[in-house]
């Protein structure tokens, strides 16, 4: 029998997918649709200090194998979170990511620290890649000092281990992981959508409300891949990976390049059963490429150990 | 809600770009309220990648039949009006809030009011509503000759009264010269329609019964992704709003921000 | 009548649209097919000092609504280009745009020299983007410095206007793009491609030999509309915009960004006659929409004089 | 070369996820040389963004068509073999040098090797021999029983030995294997198929006349992206190179590295 399961730190998965943040909510829609208890683990909207509205609409536009979207981070704000959304999520025996967005490394501090205390929050993500808002967000996440330096403070007040979202949109990714991993974080999430924009043909004008937004979907997975082929041979803590991910041969392609485990986004809204029907379909896919566990598959692109000739295809 | 593969029973072209659709399938059996929409999806590759959020625009749950009608616009609505007679499409759905006419009777008189596009999910409102005995007044506004369509639909249900800008057909002007003119009297208002026109009857029927359907770009069209969400009227800058996938599309006027 | 002639720096264009560097050869398959006068103008295939190779194969692969490449600049070298490719391309009645690539400045500085003297060649751009070398290329491109000292010393020795080609992976566009303007550019074209990577689902290994390779195609238009939209606000001189160009529809998107002039890559290999077509369409394109310059469309996204509502759509 | 549209006139599965495809069309006008290829689009939008190099496995000048083999196995070729009479197929063709067979005249005894996916162009080819009168002999190999095809096709024009990897049909082993065992004597060897196969045989036949059909990823198909260089044998690190979508994919054994 193939075997799904992965151990990361804080997170027990009985299966590597879960679902990205902001493609989820916060699972209350997904939840009439199928039993959540089938996901590996659960990414949740990213929740600031305060309530939040984001920004105007349109808020999203399609575009060639891809979506730009600039919601903003709405979200309901820490309290609402703490006393609504994450009790109905008690009733599904799945770990929950909490994804924590801030302005100021304060803000991150104060989320991080109330929800890494809820009792099914087994791991925090921090979004210091938001392309969507003003201050914080992306800001945090190009600069490897001021990325190291919100890594650090979560760190010292979390009581669950703390993965950070890298930002594709940098020059030089390994750098800002680095400088992630040596601030203590436990794992890295990667990647978020890449600054993108689309204009009207009639108006002459952006698509989108907010002008640019965040481009997610098919369309970036080989940025992805790269990126994570990249840092998972410079760093030693485990990498989830995300962007463009539809199907079982999509999450091994993230394996072979260096994932520990994957998030589904877009396709969510494409598929409301992607990630159940992506469960199901991995240990028939495995099989039939002989893999027994999935670990086997891990960074399997550039591990020595593993023995397939390197052939012209 | 549910996601199924519907089968394309026909596909007509009714108006200028305008196509009618029926699809046949499970998910019919779920449908009752007028006002609520399918979504979606086009293509199985990544020609379209995000479903399309398109009307119910009647509704035979005894044949396990539906009707979309819709116009031909962009990509997306371009592919849907090549599929033919025996083609499977995905379909997710029924999703949001329709009107609501359940408080509704026979002692009521309805003015239905639809500009282009937005006129097709009044058809099977008008249709409950006068099963249910409710009288009802249609007033519809298009463009121009060629883009009127179920006029002589909603005739069959009560008076219709039509609006062209050019003046190509029936009244020269938007559905509110009509109403300028014959200022009909009713006891609930609902409509749909490009949102100036919402706008125009919100400011013109301050103080009666009155619902509108939105129209928003959409991504999960089931409310978990925040694309679609509206401010409402009594905390315009705050963070309080509505989906409109599942809170609306139709609101009670002057509910959400427009 | 409307009017699709454009004038920049050195390139007196009778319309905007041109093949892009590495996707046209040196014009002589496309001239079997077409007549290349029809062409605003033509971007040739990177030149080097020496004759290169390139990297091995695979050096090619799909992705969603995009390829990967990594040819690694191979060229026939300055002096075959000087007395074969150029040559040919005179009976053309269509302005040459040189590309110049290099691993040190010095090289860069001798292929401008000679080749900017050449009498076809109406301008240069500079290639310090190309992801698939490992010196010089995409090295040159992510360093404000760096960027601005090759972009100075071949404007010391070329005789026609330098254009410097941008990488889009970086943290910070305009950085780079305004210390190139400062240090005397004429103009810039981008975008060139975004780093990406794809795993063979059997193997476990990169489908391409060299691992990574630069995305191209529609996949890439939203990252590059951005980036021109951004650029074209801070900078005073013109840019030639590319990336997943296929249509009309999409020549106008990039105007409407801020982009003055337009390249085609990838999709003259989906279909060979794809510029003739573009050039064709684009008059009905913008009567249709109430042009008649397609001046008119530039920067019309951001420019307050274009009078047309920011509605929502 | 051209490019054109032109029209599925048949479709036939002929061995597991083997298709044979008949298309109709001016680009036969310009389709001579066995061992060419054409650079199919198999879908107008986004799934499939690159055309597919497939070689052509006959030409019926007379009627205008031609034919082409290929297998069904990434997301172009399984779109490919959903394509029904009567569809339009974006063609870029004819494309590539094929097999040189004008020198050879009825004195001639081609030997003709083909593996897998690469028996197609070969079928061509001894047709076009045997019409010159040159003797053909044929060795095919294939996986196993069920893919084996054309076995019936080769036979007609001449001697045809069968090997698969698993024995299930003709001799157990590759088309080495019966090489050893007839040790046929020939003027002129013609190959095509896996490049381990084509190694063997540039070894085994150090001092024949051989010519190798060759595959490699390609973009433009037309010899201006550099997609499909390889090195030449005598100058095998330098920056020499033969581009195999023009100066092939046919090249003279020991020209080209393969
Ligand atoms: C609740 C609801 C009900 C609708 N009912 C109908 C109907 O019955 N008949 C009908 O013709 N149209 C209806 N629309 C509008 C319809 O959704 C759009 O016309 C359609 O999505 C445009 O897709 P396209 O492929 O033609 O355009 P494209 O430009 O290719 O669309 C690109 C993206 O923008 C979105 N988009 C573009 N225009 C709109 C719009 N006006 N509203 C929402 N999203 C848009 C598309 O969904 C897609 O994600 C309805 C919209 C909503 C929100
Ligand atoms: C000159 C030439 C002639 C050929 N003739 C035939 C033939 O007659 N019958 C046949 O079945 N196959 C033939 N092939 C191989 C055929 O091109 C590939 O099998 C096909 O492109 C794979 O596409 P896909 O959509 O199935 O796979 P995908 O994996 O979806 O392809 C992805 C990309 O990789 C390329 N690719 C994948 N495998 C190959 C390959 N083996 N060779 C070249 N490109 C590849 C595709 O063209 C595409 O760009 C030939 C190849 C060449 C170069
Ligand atoms: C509508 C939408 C909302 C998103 N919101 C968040 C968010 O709140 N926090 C976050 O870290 N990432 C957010 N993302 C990014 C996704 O989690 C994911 O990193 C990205 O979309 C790439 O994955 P995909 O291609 O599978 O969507 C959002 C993406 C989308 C499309
Ligand atoms: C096969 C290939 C080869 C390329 N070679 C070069 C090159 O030699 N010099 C260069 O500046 N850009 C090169 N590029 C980048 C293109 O010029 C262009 O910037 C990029 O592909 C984006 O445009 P597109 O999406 O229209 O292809 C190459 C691109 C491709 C696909
Ligand atoms: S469309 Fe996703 S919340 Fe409404
Ligand atoms: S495929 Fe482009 S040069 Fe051969």
């Amino acid at each position: 029998m193939t075997c799904l399961t992965v151990q990361l730190p804080g997170l027990d998965l009985k299966n590597p997918i879960m679902p990205a943040s902001g493609c989820f909510g916060f699972g209350r829609e997904y939840a009439k649709l199928y039993d959540l208890n089938v996901l590996g683990a659960i990414m949740i909207k990213a929740t600031t200090a305060e309530p939040r509205f984001g920004n105007p609409t349109p808020r999203v536009a399609e575009t060639n194998a891809g979506m730009l979207n600039a919601i903003g981070l709405q979200n309901p704000g820490l309290e609402k979170v703490l006393t609504e959304e994450l009790p109905f999520l008690e009733k599904f025996n799945v770990p929950i990511i909490a994804n924590v967005a801030g302005s100021e490394i304060e803000d991150y501090v104060q989320v991080a620290r109330e929800i890494s205390k809820a009792p099914n929050v087994h791991a925090l993500e921090l979004n210091i890649s938001c392309p969507n808002v003003k201050t914080g967000g992306i800001a945090f996440g190009t600069d490897p000092l001021v990325a190291a330096q919100v890594t650090q403070a979560v760190k010292e007040v979390s009581s669950v281990p703390v993965y950070v979202k890298l930002s594709p949109n940098v020059a030089n990714i390994s750098e800002i992981a680095l400088a992630i991993e040596a601030a203590g974080a436990d794992g890295l999430t990667m990647i978020n959508t890449l600054l993108g924009m689309r204009m009207d043909l009639k108006t002459g004008r952006p698509i989108l409300a907010n002008g640019t937004g965040g481009l997610s979907g098919p369309a970036i997975k080989p940025v992805a891949i790269r990126m994570i082929h990249e840092v998972s041979q410079k760093v030693s803590i485990p990498i989830i990976g995300m962007g463009g991910i539809q199907s079982a041969e999509d999450v091994l392609e993230y394996f072979y390049a260096g994932a520990s485990a994957v998030a589904v986004g877009t396709a969510n809204f494409i598929d409301p059963f992607v990630c159940p029907t992506i469960i199901e379909e991995l240990p028939y896919k495995m099989h039939e490429l002989g893999f027994e566990h999935i670990s086997e598959c891990i960074g399997r692109s550039w591990k020595q150990h593993a023995k397939i000739a390197y052939s012209r295809p | 809600m549910k996601k199924a593969w519907m089968t394309v029973i026909s596909q007509k072209e009714i108006a200028r770009n305008i196509y009618e659709m029926t699809l046949e399938g499970e998910l019919v059996e779920m449908m009752s309220s007028p006002g609520q929409f399918v979504h979606i999806r086009v293509t199985e590759g990544f020609d379209t990648l995000l479903r399309r959020p398109i009307s119910i625009s009647s509704i035979d749950t005894k044949k396990g039949r539906f009707r979309i009608t819709y116009r031909a616009d962009g990509k997306g609505t371009k592919l849907l009006a090549t599929k033919q007679s025996g083609e499977k499409i995905d379909v997710l759905g029924p999703l949001g809030n329709g009107f609501p006419i359940a408080q509704l009777n026979s002692r009521d008189h309805a003015l239905i009011v639809g500009g282009g596009i937005g006129v097709p999910p009044l058809l099977e409102l008008t249709k409950q509503l006068n099963q249910t005995g409710v009288r009802t007044t249609h007033i519809l506004g298009f463009q121009s000759k060629e883009d009127v369509f179920y006029k002589n639909e909603f005739s069959y249900f009560g008076d219709t009264y039509v609006a062209t800008v050019d003046g190509s057909y029936g009244t020269k002007g938007f559905v509110t010269t009509i109403l300028d003119e014959i200022t009909p009297s009713f006891t609930t208002l609902f409509a749909c329609g490009p949102t100036p026109m919402l706008k125009a009857l919100e400011n013109m029927y301050p103080n009666e019964n009155v619902y509108l359907s939105l129209e928003e770009r959409m991504g999960c069209g089931i409310g978990a992704c925040f694309a679609c969400v509206c401010h409402l009227q009594d905390d315009p800058q705050g963070y309080t709003y509505k989906k409109v996938c599942t809170d609306g599309p139709v609101f009670k006027a002057r509910e959400v921000v427009l």
